[in-house]
């Protein structure tokens, strides 16, 4: 699921589960079923509405009306391991963390199974403890998600009311960014991006680029342009050298193309696909 | 300057501009007066009885003050627009959510509580709205950024402060857990019963 | 539907709209009630008085009713205006930057790095500015134009090259060196505040 999903129903309140998961036959799911004998092409519209094995184990919970803190293990497994299974069938895509989660559960099963001796009971406790603990935090923010979707926000529930105002006369250099803002956010969004990405572009040279902009510049106002007047005697060995790594950059890239019309004969460069 | 025309100022300044103003921004419209804050106070507070029962309201917001149609008015606007506004999506939600209540936090800790990998899609998207930003970086191995919320997303949730959220349901307490006698026969209950009725 | 109920919905419609609105796109706010052109026009009028005397005015033009601010509210306008803070969006600052830093580049590898799209009105804005450039055209399908910074760029910046901007190393070491930068006092505080209010 993402944002970019259109809502085109015109129903206002978020609630999602009164929508239909899957319409199978026509015959359209409003609710979960209640048994795991589910058409298999609804069974990946059901699976896709979970957010996670949490979810997927919350809602195992929900549907039998049970306390978070009375988890039967035993039973919530079984079901939590048929639905994985059923995936599996299905060749849905199964996250990893679905398994991770299968593999948690039956290790808490095992160990519930175990008989149980006193002083290692006091330093233990129970082994449910901790997906009790993670059941119970991510709940707190699916339901903090639902409370959030229900404040009214703009665009969706109202407006900004704004009037017309004649800007005429207001031009002024009012936007102005200083140097430091456009480098913060260069940083921000290189951090952003992956790191193989950032890594390659701490170490690239600014004058090649640069170099890169002039080449360009030259083809928009002469269609070719001899290769060997991109080089200038002034700028020394290492202009030439800026002035052949743009040009290699621009090959790379698929920006400009190289002609040569005999052997040893005069090069010349052109945009690409001219 | 009299009140009214105080008022109208500030209604027009209001209605001029896209975001919120402050009372700061507010008293920037009168340079050459000698107004302070309590002014500009008196003003908002007439504007806001005037607009009373219509169907634009003023609101008071994390960065200002800002003219708004209310929510009753979205019906009848609906009528007159093609589009109608984006869903978010539950994981959308679900990490605005924790970003918002357990600010500073980092990607690593939103997936930790919501047991999925949170996708670069939807930080970007909430980066873009700016209704998220980097607080820092935290002094760990991998100098993972920790994310807060901004006052834009407050303002386009119609908040004015994060106490405004509502507030997180209580966490139970795991020691009223009686592990010998709650699971044992429960479970095996549960099971004969779920097995009975999955052979059909 | 009483007058002043169709009043307030026009008015809420004129204001949450940015182009000037007919009468036959008014008509549309209302599907299910029989109401004709004439009853749009007395609300109208009503509409027209009670915005007598204020900072901002029902203006019929050509294509329809606008409610706009008044000629006497541009001097004050201005002031504020020309104090406003500047204040470019993220989105619109980071694609500058990606253009400066990554030139000859295309929006496509902008939309890559940065993880959504990005809008024509930034490359809009930007080429207005005379801050960007096409190049030149990739010769992949769809023949993408590769943007560039301009002179006027450098200017604004007082640099005589690309070259004098900062690479992604030396930002870093500036940002070490002004650490206290990084937050604003005003959201530092909310952060405070809030680690406060939800903690456990």
């Amino acid at each position: 699921m993402s944002e970019s999903e259109t809502a085109t129903d015109k129903n206002k309140e978020p609630a999602q589960q009164e929508m239909p998961f899957a319409v199978v036959e026509g015959k359209p799911y409003t609710t979960m079923p209640t048994d795991l004998y589910i058409p298999p092409d609804a069974l990946e519209v059901i699976l896709e509405a979970f957010e996670g094995p949490l979810d997927l184990l919350l809602y195992l919970i929900r549907r039998q009306n049970l306390d978070i803190l009375h988890i039967p293990i035993l039973d919530i497994t079984k079901q939590y391991v048929e639905y994985i299974e059923l995936m599996h069938q299905l060749n849905f895509e199964l996250a990893a963390e679905y398994l991770v989660m299968a593999a948690m559960l039956a290790e808490i099963k095992s160990r519930m199974l175990l008989p149980k001796q006193q002083d290692e009971e006091d330093e233990e406790g129970d082994p449910r403890a901790e997906l009790i603990r993670r059941l119970q935090e991510y709940e707190r923010f699916k339901q903090a998600a639902e409370e959030i979707d229900q404040i009214p926000r703009l665009d969706r529930d109202f407006q900004v009311a704004s009037a017309y105002l004649d800007k005429q006369g207001f031009e002024r250099d009012d936007e102005t960014i200083d140097l430091r803002d456009l480098m913060m956010a260069f940083k921000e969004v290189m951090a952003r991006a992956d790191l193989k990405v950032s890594h390659e572009i701490e170490r690239e040279v600014l004058s090649v680029r640069d170099r890169m902009g002039l080449v360009l510049e030259a083809l928009m106002s002469a269609k070719t342009v001899r290769f060997g007047s991109l080089f200038s005697k002034a700028e020394g060995k290492q202009g030439a050298l800026v002035t052949f790594l743009a040009v290699l950059e621009l090959l790379k890239a698929q920006s400009l193309e190289l002609v040569q019309n005999t052997p040893f004969g005069e090069i010349y460069i052109k945009s690409a696909g001219q | 300057m009299e009140v009214s025309e105080l008022k109208h100022i500030i209604e027009a300044a209001l209605l001029a501009t896209d975001e919120p103003l402050s009372i700061k921004r507010l008293l920037q419209l009168f340079p050459e007066q000698e107004l302070t804050s309590n002014d500009i106070n008196q003003a908002i507070l007439a504007l806001e009885a005037d607009y009373q029962g219509r169907g634009v309201e003023l609101k008071k917001l994390a960065s200002g003050y800002r003219l708004q149609t209310t929510e009753a008015m979205q019906p009848w606007l609906l009528n007159m627009w093609q589009q109608r506004p984006k869903k978010l999506s539950r994981a959308l939600l679900e990490t605005l959510a924790l970003i918002a209540y357990r600010q500073p936090i980092t990607r690593g800790e939103i997936e930790e509580v919501r047991g999925v990998a949170v996708s670069s899609k939807i930080v970007h998207y909430l980066m873009d709205k700016e209704w998220i930003r980097v607080l820092g970086y935290r002094d760990v191995p991998g100098k993972p950024a920790m994310l807060g919320t901004t006052k834009t997303f407050l303002d386009h949730f119609n908040l004015t402060s994060l106490q405004d959220l509502p507030s997180l349901a209580e966490i139970k307490d795991i020691e009223t857990l009686e592990p010998e006698l709650a699971f044992e026969t429960a479970d095996s209950e549960q099971q004969t019963q779920e097995s009975d009725e999955h052979e059909e």
